[in-house]
């Protein structure tokens, strides 16, 4: 009696338009199905990476199905992904977050593009008790909020900032200003910071440091003012777009810096397409090159090489460290379902915090606050139509070059 | 009559949202408690917009006010309910002052003063990164407990606000507000001839536009942990408001609240199934509403309606019997 | 000597502004619609030019000209087909009617051409006077800006349609009795405000990275520089954006780059209130 | 008999056109006063400015013994200074009684919805509307709508009214009808000042004549004197018509 009175007014909200048909019967997920639940900005302002992380995913998941699953406990595991469409929404996000956890009953969330929405997922995450795993948040603020559930394949963006500030230094012992210049968002802006403490640190004159705003349409004052400072090296940080016309300004203008590091913009094929001959000579950090070369991986891929081959296959390009970072999100959590001998959420994220493996990506090692920790960090050159790697010495294939 | 059937409805709707945390799962609460966070905004549009006739598209920014007011109040130490309480009335007297200063515009030029005002409020938190933390956002202290108590609290909270909302309506309706508001929104020189003191009328109009939806914005930031200055002031919120309440009927007390649960729906059935395209469906449903709703779900003559695709479908029959 | 090539800067940058805001401004001043629209349609003749550089290799200022005619046949056809039902309604429904038309190109355009940035690489180089910059691509934007606004100044004040459209605009029940087509020369009116979006993004393709991200960027630059320099006139946009580019470039050079956008934005609520005429006080396209 | 409302010196200026010019005047409570003047000659702009639509240039606005002259429109209605429009403003939208319960709201201080519609009920009557009352404003002729606008000024329970081409645009008989109604609106105590066209109307009901010229007073006093008046004559008037006046005016 009383379930039908239960059931008959969940019929009536459905057809008030607060149930979809899918809250009320919820899909029970087998036991042998892993299902890993993605929320993607797929339109909207950061539509094209969520397009990445949805490539790659499918390539990882089409190897793995190819495999016929996964193997757990000595049984075949089969995975599954479900992804949603945010739409660049923070709101939209975290809505389908908690859509993904309670109709869809994933067993683990990724996060999607930007330490700014992972912020947002990773607190229902956090609610919820789902391990998630950040593949593209690299700020430490997303991770310094005391989170169990939350574990980053990225480095901290300090280790990336000291050591390109060493290394530069190293390579031109004459270097002494720099000039900062970051989008006033999560992730630029962190990185903008991080470098300014880490060149006074290392002893350059920080001559310029400044934000632009979101929206910020042209650079001529921020280029102009630049340029009488004179620098020795401009640092510049944000989008693409943002970088693409940063160059060209800063070519057009007449600054002169023999160095010109932009993050993150050799490391996606769009920002060189988008400036031709201007890309020559620009730097960057990344989290990951195509050209390192890690062997005896877990996973799929046992190597880079073979990674990169089946993508360059797939997507006639090259894969970037987002590509990179996401399949390897994917393969540490295989490896810690499989560590786990189920796919218990408690057991899994003890399992993902005690992770220490190498991956076609490099090594991942969660520390206390869930970052990937202790990985050196190569630093890119756009030289001619390739792109470089400079640093670290293990797997560099050039020199840095000036710009003239 | 026509009243209590307008009190009888809403108060079956309320009952329905309120249910949903005994009856459904946290995914439906979530879209509960969407739906009640737009519904306060909606109703609160509805002061202006409806009521008054000023097309107000500063929602985002009461809204973003009182996310980052919220916020800031409880990372001070500031006790939940208080910094709640806090930015209510920060974003009211807010937009009381800043109300006192563009109702002197009308029309179209009021239009984009206050779309200027989300704009212009997304950039100075962007750039007070002192107090708002930047473009880098700003954690909130997340609110104890396991999500199904959090989703019921953020619940039950958003749906007192929504019958704070309402019921002020109601009154501002019968009231001799409301009366000055509706004659403001038909000839506003006749109105301060009549004796109506348009600018102060405007600014109580534009600051009940605001306050609730200062009140659901802090609530929000709590409830999500996170905010930033894109997502708190963001355009497309302040857009999406008035076509809620347009959808529904601007103007009438039922409305609002009947424009943002269809529009939720139909986005939620959208958004699942139409992965790439639920953006220009969106747009499309936008199209149809100006050209065959234009006063909203609210104000078609159903038994007109029903009369008329009776007779049309027994024309049908009575044609196709004579065909047999 | 900064100074000089800051103001340099601001003029440029300026006239590219006024670009944008021309075709918006028409539209406002003669149909009285907030067009909503109006930073997609930029966009959309950015990436088409852009793409038809990629295939064909033509010179986008050879290109430009086709832009524009397509672009005046889509407005013409929006506001001949929809917006023109509810013409007169007011703003509230306007404004909802081209976001709605809005959300569906926008929604087309992320599908066709995704939001990568792009940009047509031809780039010209600068030409430089002593310390002075001034980057060639856009100096060649700057004077198809300016020539196009003169060319639009022309119509609007000599030709048949410039006068009907001025006839409609100060009198629509007058301009009908006197056998005007309104509806049409509304929707020849707004195919202008789109054939000078498609303009400006045919030249903005070749200065800035062209991506959807920026459409509402470019709507907002719109609204400021239209209430800076007066609303509905083509002297107005010109001296509006002129003024919106100095006020940038001079306040990301001096206060910093963070508060450039917000110092128009502040301006922008200021004349409104105290002079919604704008500076240029311009009535009219008489 | 006590003043009213007075004009010291009020003037105007739009961009430096003296719309109005140091125009001084009192009005007697009770009395019926008309206003003429040719076209443009600033009529309704003084109107406008008694009203508190437009602030004064200069000069003050005496009424019921208080300085106005830096009132807003609204405060001129709830003080008793209420006026009609040459073009009808009536709430479209709303229906005859509720455009009457405004002003008996707004500017006649009923503290209830409820009084108002009463109070408003009471001057349909009067203006004889009571069978529209429940029509929608915007569906009247123009004759009604007329009675409709002085059905809403005076639920504002106005110790003055200003009525603007009060008659324009209504045939004899209608105006017949109006003038009627003046003078019953008169007998209630009202002062009144009516801008007219018509010779015959502002001579056949007002008491005092004011006369304005490029927004100048160039006469006042009671009608017979003021249409004597040879610059009045020059300036409006015309001289066939003086003498036709002043023919008739004196067989009677």
């Amino acid at each position: 009696m009383n379930m039908t009175l239960k059931n008959g007014l969940k019929v009536a909200g459905l057809t008030f338009g607060l149930a979809m048909a899918s809250a009320v019967t919820p899909a029970v997920a087998a036991d042998d199905v892993l299902v890993i639940g993605a929320p993607l900005a797929l339109t909207g302002g950061l539509a094209d990476e969520g397009k990445k992380q949805q490539d790659v995913w499918k390539l990882w998941l089409d190897k793995i199905n190819a495999a016929g699953g996964i193997d757990v406990d000595g049984k075949k595991m089969q995975v599954k992904f479900v992804e949603y469409d945010y739409q660049t929404d923070g709101k939209r996000a975290g809505q389908l977050a908690e859509k993904l956890i309670t109709d869809d009953n994933v067993d683990v969330l990724m996060a999607p593009f930007g330490s700014g929405h992972t912020k947002i997922i990773a607190a229902v995450a956090e609610r919820y008790q789902v391990p998630m795993l950040a593949c593209v948040a690299s700020s430490t603020s997303v991770y310094d909020q005391g989170f169990k559930y939350l574990f980053g394949t990225l480095a901290p963006n300090t280790g990336m900032t000291e050591s390109m500030v060493e290394f530069f230094k190293a390579q031109k012992p004459d270097l002494k200003t720099v000039a900062i210049y970051g989008r006033d968002d999560v992730f630029p802006k962190s990185m903008a910071s991080a470098l300014a403490a880490s060149a006074e640190s290392g002893g350059l004159d920080v001559v310029y440091n400044e934000l632009y705003a979101v929206g910020t349409m042209d650079h001529s004052a921020a280029v102009s003012a630049i340029k009488s400072a004179n620098p020795d090296w401009v640092y510049m940080t944000g989008y693409t777009q943002d970088l693409i016309l940063g160059r060209k300004q800063l070519s057009d203008m007449g600054v002169t810096s023999p160095i010109i590091t932009m993050v993150t913009g050799p490391a996606y094929r769009e920002f060189t397409e988008g400036l031709g001959e201007l890309a020559d000579g620009v730097t960057s950090s990344t989290w990951w090159h195509h050209s390192t070369a890690y062997t005896d991986a877990v996973g799929p891929w046992s190597t880079t090489a073979s990674f990169y081959a089946d993508f360059t296959a797939a997507y006639k390009s090259d894969p970037d460290y987002v590509h990179a970072s996401c399949a390897a999100a994917a393969d540490v959590l295989v490896s810690a379902v499989q560590a786990a001998g189920s796919k218990d959420k408690q057991a899994v994220r003890d399992a993902l915090a005690a992770t220490d493996i190498l991956t076609f990506y490099g090594p991942i090692d969660f520390g206390d606050n869930g970052m990937n920790q202790g990985r050196e960090m190569p630093i890119i050159q756009v030289q001619g139509d390739a792109i470089k790697v400079l640093y670290p010495e293990s797997i560099k294939n050039a020199d840095l070059k000036m710009i003239d | 009559m026509k009243q209590l059937l307008c009190f009888g409805a809403f108060a079956l709707w309320v009952a329905m949202i309120a249910a949903t945390p005994l009856l459904a799962d946290n995914y439906t609460i979530r879209i509960a408690i969407s739906v009640s966070m737009f519904s306060v905004m909606a109703v609160s549009w509805n002061f202006i917009g409806g009521f008054t006739g000023y097309p107000s598209f500063s929602t985002a920014a009461f809204f973003g006010i009182g996310c980052y007011a919220g916020a800031i109040a409880q990372r001070n130490g500031v006790p939940l309910v208080l910094a709640w309480m806090f930015a209510t009335i920060l974003v009211a007297v807010f937009a009381a002052l800043l109300g006192a200063i563009i109702l002197r515009l009308k029309g179209h030029y009021f239009a984009i003063g206050s779309i200027a005002i989300v704009e212009l409020t997304r950039l100075i938190t962007s750039s007070w990164g002192s107090l708002t933390g930047g473009g880098d956002g700003l954690n909130v202290p997340l609110l104890q407990g396991n999500p199904q108590e959090v989703a019921g609290l953020v619940l039950y909270v958003m749906l007192g606000i929504l019958v704070l909302a309402f019921v002020t309506s109601v009154y501002v309706d019968r009231s001799r507000l409301g009366f000055g508001l509706k004659c403001i929104s038909q000839n506003e020189d006749a109105a301060n001839m009549v004796g109506v003191n348009t600018t102060a009328f405007k600014i109580v109009a534009y600051t009940l536009s605001a306050v609730f939806c200062g009140a659901v914005g802090a609530v929000y930031a709590s409830w999500v942990g996170y905010i930033d200055p894109t997502d708190s002031f963001s355009i497309l919120l302040t857009l999406k408001v008035p076509v809620m309440v347009l959808l529904g009927g601007a103007g009438t007390l039922l409305g609002p609240i009947l424009g943002t649960g269809v529009f939720i729906l139909l986005e939620e059935i959208f958004w699942a199934n139409f992965l790439e395209w639920n953006r220009a469906i969106l747009g499309g449903i936008i199209v149809f509403l100006i050209f065959f709703l234009p006063n909203g779900l609210l104000k078609i003559q159903y038994l007109q309606l029903y009369a008329a695709v009776s007779r049309k479908l027994s024309i049908g029959s009575s044609k196709s019997g004579a065909g047999s | 000597m900064d100074i000089l090539q800051i103001l340099l800067n601001g003029i440029v940058l300026g006239s590219l502004y006024a670009c944008i805001a021309i075709g918006f401004s028409l539209v406002w001043g003669v149909l009285n619609i907030i067009n909503m629209l109006h930073g997609s349609f930029i966009i959309l003749g950015g990436y088409l030019t852009f793409f038809a550089w990629q295939y064909s290799g033509m010179n986008p200022v050879v290109i430009l000209p086709i832009i524009a005619i397509i672009l005046f046949g889509l407005g013409y056809g929006l506001q001949y087909f929809f917006i023109n039902k509810v013409v007169m309604a007011p703003v509230l429904t306007t404004l909802t009617l081209t976001f709605g038309l809005d959300m569906i190109l926008y929604n087309l355009m992320t599908v066709l051409f995704t939001a990568t940035p792009r940009r047509v690489t031809l780039d010209l180089g600068t030409l430089s006077v002593g310390d002075l910059y001034l980057p060639i691509d856009r100096l060649l934007g700057m004077g198809l800006a300016l020539l196009l606004t003169a060319i639009l100044f022309l119509v609007m004040r000599a030709s048949k349609i410039g006068r009907a459209i001025v006839a409609v605009r100060m009198d629509r029940q007058a301009a009908t009795l006197m056998g005007i087509r309104v509806n049409h020369v509304y929707a020849i009116t707004f195919g202008i405000g789109a054939l000078m979006a498609g303009a400006a993004g045919a030249i903005f393709s070749m200065v800035f990275p062209i991506t959807t991200n920026l459409t509402g960027t470019f709507l907002g630059k719109a609204f400021v520089i239209c209430v800076i320099g007066g609303l509905g006139s083509v002297p107005g946009a010109l001296i509006g954006g002129i003024a919106l580019g100095m006020i940038e470039s001079i306040a990301g050079y001096t206060i910093g780059p963070q508060n450039a956008t917000t110092v128009g934005f502040v301006l922008m609520l200021i004349l409104l209130v105290v002079r919604p005429t704008g500076i240029a006080g311009v009535k009219g396209y008489e | 008999m006590t003043e009213i409302l007075r004009l010291e010196n009020v003037g105007k200026q739009f961009g430096g056109i003296h719309a109005v010019n140091n125009v001084s005047f009192s009005l007697e409570e009770g009395e019926i006063i008309g206003l003429i003047g040719p076209n443009g000659a600033g009529k309704t702009t003084l109107v406008n400015l008694i009203t508190g639509v437009h602030p004064l240039s200069s000069g003050k606005v005496i009424f019921a013994g208080e300085d106005v002259s830096r009132q807003q429109a609204f405060q001129a209605a709830r003080r008793g200074l209420a006026r009609t429009f040459q073009i009808v403003q009536p709430f479209p939208k709303m229906t005859v009684l509720e455009n009457v319960a405004a002003g008996a709201m707004f500017g006649g201080g009923s503290t209830s919805v409820q009084e108002a519609m009463v109070l408003a009920r009471e001057e349909l009557e009067f203006v004889g509307l009571a069978h529209v009352a429940d029509t929608a404003a915007s569906s009247l002729a123009l004759p009604n709508r007329k009675r409709l606008e002085l059905a809403k000024s005076l639920a504002m329970r106005p110790k003055v009214l200003l009525l603007d081409e009060v008659n324009a645009g209504l045939n004899a008989t209608e105006i017949d009808g109006a003038l009627d109604l003046i003078r019953k609106i008169a007998a209630r105590g009202v002062t009144i000042l009516i801008i007219e066209h018509l010779m015959k109307v502002v001579l056949s009901i007002s008491q005092r004549i004011l006369v304005l010229h490029h927004g100048e007073l160039i006469a006042q006093g009671d009608p017979r004197t003021v249409i004597e008046d040879p610059q009045v004559v020059e300036a409006y008037l015309g001289s066939k018509f003086a003498a036709r006046v002043k023919a008739e005016s004196h067989h009677a």
